[in-house]
């Protein structure tokens, strides 16, 4: 089996779908006009594109397909969503209200904007992962212009009441932006319910291209541009519309939509089996964040006296794809921010596993990942001077 | 990040590990919170190290280090296993990525520390410019400048 | 010949060239990793990158592969290079220049800057569409940051002296941003040569795939980054890297630059034989920009007592794609700020016509496209009132 | 931008082109530099137009709002001809962008020329609410309020 891949990375990023594929590629070589072109070739890649506006609308349930706009990518419009946001309003106040448990491409973006003089506040989540409605309530201030909070993390597959943060974001008359980047594809997304005022979305999370993302913007919610030029989605995301991108970003989702029990029911079923089989074999495991408030295929376990990278690596030798829990692999040296804010001590966290499942995960494989794994928990203790301590009763 | 297949050789296949019983010097480097600790046990007869053995809580380099580390030494007289700096044993792995370079720093530094320990129980010890290093060597910006990386890239991550 | 498409716009998109799709192909359902991960496949993906990284380097003469950094389009790379030096700098100062025929991608990003307190300079062009260094020299003032002057202009094609203008930044200490979407790919570029601090380039320009661009920014330069978040792009341009779509920029502009020579003389070649074909056969029309200092594939003509959409519109019924040189396509209804800046009236820039050629494009088409420019033109001079007003010597 | 299938079929075959030598009434809207100028020319006997024609330069919309507009009103009664707003002429067309609903505005505005310049001939003039519009109408922000377009699209472009 050494030879043969298994991904269980798929929140770091998925393979497009064959379908998805399929129906991009007409886009790249034969179908292959500028949509703002007046020609008909131009014409009916406008209608590629607004097509799958209409679809995308759909999928999230947007009241209309013009509050869909078409980004590069998540990160892109979780940039959009919030630096749109703090010069749109900057009138009104300077302070923003985000978790601090965000992806970098929010805590990024809102350490920039500290630097140019915005407030930020980050509320804190407890233990399992989860961002307290009324933490958010008491957070808000009169100068507060944002929310953003993001709809399910990445590490730990926390899904946050997006719809009660929303409702105290309304009571207070305060924008509220989240990030679902991890969400989409995986648990149902519907704008109107939920009460969200900006919603971003990236394509490579749910079988659908790179370099594509969406942010959702409601109706009459006015945010300043992030790339300014032509006059393409609607005068307020400029630049040639990447038209096989949107096109494949559309079809993942409708596919993604359709396919939404199923795959939950699949992934939550592999991701439970593992987590069960792993309990079982392996002592000293901690599992990280809600079980309840869960993305199906997301399993974070904590591996006590190891160090996340070298488990990653091992499981990498035997043809496993995993990711650790920490940022390690960006080439940072600090624990994830994540696992540190629900309270893991440093050590414990720098032994982190993120196993993320997917649709082309089987149950042979999920055994072979026990089996793996628990052959290099024991390789990877008997060489750890903590476990030595931890044994010998230091 | 990629690491070297010599690198790749000595994480999976670490010469060297363990725990010697009755060792000469024993040193530990690093701390959890960093993510990495070397403990490194020597065993010393007339000045030549016959034996080392380590134990590495750490990172893929973390491991490569310490195996290298601990064959570099063996065999050697103590002075010269003094002279085998962070930059002979990054070499002698095919070089590491920048973000890792700290790892062969603690390697370096556990060998020194295990020496020191030697010497200290032998009363050989001239001075105590090692005393272990309990912080992030190299992670944390405790930067000690006698340890250059193999290349200049300031400009990365 | 009605059925069948002839491509006149290269200059609004190309099609992707089929070695260039062949190269992306992998990376989509197979290679998919993500290049940030620490297992093998990422790493391949990572190692894909990096050499397409190189490639892009040698293409445009950067002395490091460290000096290229991947972004969603030409507009985005345009928009970083001039918001991101702007907020580097606002200490210095807060004084740019530009001109007045840029791409809405610079001047839209301008007049963002405005809004937020910057003081734009637009130096104006002569009648051939050319900036004269002497004029940048004479605006630059002790707060200016930035020069921005597009290296080839996408309407009329005119070919700025770069190197100059380069020379008088460089001379004030003032960095230099060129827009070389519409040069690369058609004309050799050579970073040190000409000695520009900041370059953008967009990949569906040249046969390489939509949503993708590039900055170059020279090693030392610091500009802000304009979208944050993870550690891709060496901390300064964050997202998923688009695997895909970074393979097949550089492969493009690979092809494009061994390509070179030929592509020039094929493409100057079409234009010349369609330029001495209208001339010779249709009375009163006028060649807009320099003919000297062009991009080899792009022809602007004025059709004077027509008006450029319904040129248009007929050349598409005839299955010609071609472009208007006003922005009436994309919704606005004011002619082309080029032509203007060229001195044409307003009713002459109306009626303007850009043939872009590719290649593709053959000498039959070329004939047919005169045949039936010819046709379309008499046809609505017939219709037009101020045809009318001229013969009847109103 | 896309147009109906009305409007391509009234573009590319527009009726009525062209001039009345011995016109009752003659009508000029637009100008030059906005893009688009509409000449109407109307034959009219006994109050009823017999006869419509016109000269455009402008846009595929606005060819196919003149070819439609002339159509519309021949055979009218002057009365029945100043019914026909540009609200009519969008809808005999399958409506029209957003950006293009100036045009059917300046057709009807053609139309209401070319009856006054015959009113004014003929000493039936009423008022002179209609000078022609010299301006632009819709395109360069002279809205004139009475004309709505179809559809309220005031976010788009
Ligand atoms: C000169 C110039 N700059 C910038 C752009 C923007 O490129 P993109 O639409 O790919 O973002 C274009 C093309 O549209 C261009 O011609
Ligand atoms: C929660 C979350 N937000 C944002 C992003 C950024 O998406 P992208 O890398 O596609 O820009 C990611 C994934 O990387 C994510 O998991």
């Amino acid at each position: 089996m050494q030879k043969q891949i298994i991904y269980f990375d798929h929140a770091a990023t998925t393979y497009v779908k064959p379908e998805v594929f399929e129906a991009m590629k007409p886009y790249f070589t034969e179908q292959y006009g500028n949509p703002s072109s007046i020609y008909s070739i131009g014409r009916s890649n406008r209608k590629a594109v607004e097509d799958a506006r209409c679809s995308v609308a759909k999928s999230i349930g947007a009241a209309e397909s013009s509050e869909i706009y078409f980004t590069g990518s998540g990160t892109e419009s979780d940039n959009w969503a919030i630096k749109g946001a703090a010069l749109a309003l900057q009138k009104k106040g300077k302070h923003i209200i985000t978790s601090n448990i965000e992806h970098p491409a929010v805590l990024a973006t809102c350490e920039f904007l500290q630097k140019q003089g915005y407030d930020i506040t980050y509320v804190k989540v407890n233990e399992e992962g989860l961002v307290n409605p009324d933490d958010v309530d008491k957070a808000i201030r009169p100068d507060t212009i944002l929310v953003t909070i993001m709809m399910a993390n990445n590490e730990i597959g926390t899904i946050q009441p997006i719809k009660e943060i929303a409702q105290v974001c309304k009571k207070h008359g305060v924008l509220f932006h989240t990030d679902a980047v991890q969400a989409a594809g995986n648990i149902p997304i519907d704008v109107k319910d939920l009460g969200v005022d900006l919603l971003s979305v990236s394509g490579h999370k749910f079988y659908g291209p790179k370099g594509t993302g969406m942010l959702y913007i409601r109706k009459g919610v006015k945010i300043e541009s992030l790339i300014h030029g032509g006059h393409q989605e609607r005068n307020r995301r400029a630049g040639t519309e990447n038209v096989p991108g949107i096109v494949g970003f559309a079809k993942a989702l409708e596919l993604a939509n359709e396919n939404m029990e199923a795959h939950y029911k699949k992934l939550s079923s592999l991701r439970d089996k593992a987590l069960k089989g792993i309990m079982e074999r392996i002592p000293y495991v901690r599992v990280n964040g809600s079980m309840e408030k869960r993305l199906p295929g997301n399993l974070n376990l904590s591996f006590r006296f190891v160090e996340g990278e070298s488990v990653l690596l091992m499981l990498d030798m035997k043809g496993i794809k995993a990711s650790s829990g920490s940022a390690c692999t960006s080439g940072s040296l600090d624990p994830s921010h994540v696992l540190l804010a629900i309270g893991l001590p440093h050590e414990i966290a720098h032994g982190s596993l993120r196993l993320s499942f997917g649709e082309i995960n089987t149950e042979e494989e999920v055994d072979y990942l026990i089996d793996s794994l628990d052959e290099i928990i024991s390789k990877l203790r008997n060489m750890s001077p903590l476990y030595e301590d931890f044994t010998k009763g230091v | 990040m990629m690491y070297s297949e010599k690198v790749m050789d000595h994480f999976l296949n670490p010469r060297n590990v363990g725990e010697i019983e009755d060792a000469d010097g024993v040193g530990q480097v690093g701390n959890a919170k960093c993510g990495d600790i070397m403990k490194m046990y020597l065993k010393i007869e007339d000045g030549i190290i016959k034996d080392a053995k380590f134990k590495t809580f750490g990172c893929g380099a973390a491991v490569a280090t310490s195996s290298m580390a601990t064959e570099l030494i063996k065999g050697k007289t103590i002075k010269e296993a003094e002279m085998i700096t962070n930059k002979v044993v990054m070499e002698a792995l095919d070089g590491l990525p920048p973000v890792k370079v700290h790892c062969s720093v603690l390697a370096e530094e556990a060998i020194a520390a295990a020496l020191q320990d030697y010497k200290r129980r032998n009363g050989l010890l001239e001075d105590d410019r090692y005393e272990g290093c309990q912080g992030c060597c190299g992670g944390c910006g405790a930067q000690d400048i006698r340890h250059e990386p193999l290349h200049d890239d300031s400009d990365d991550e």
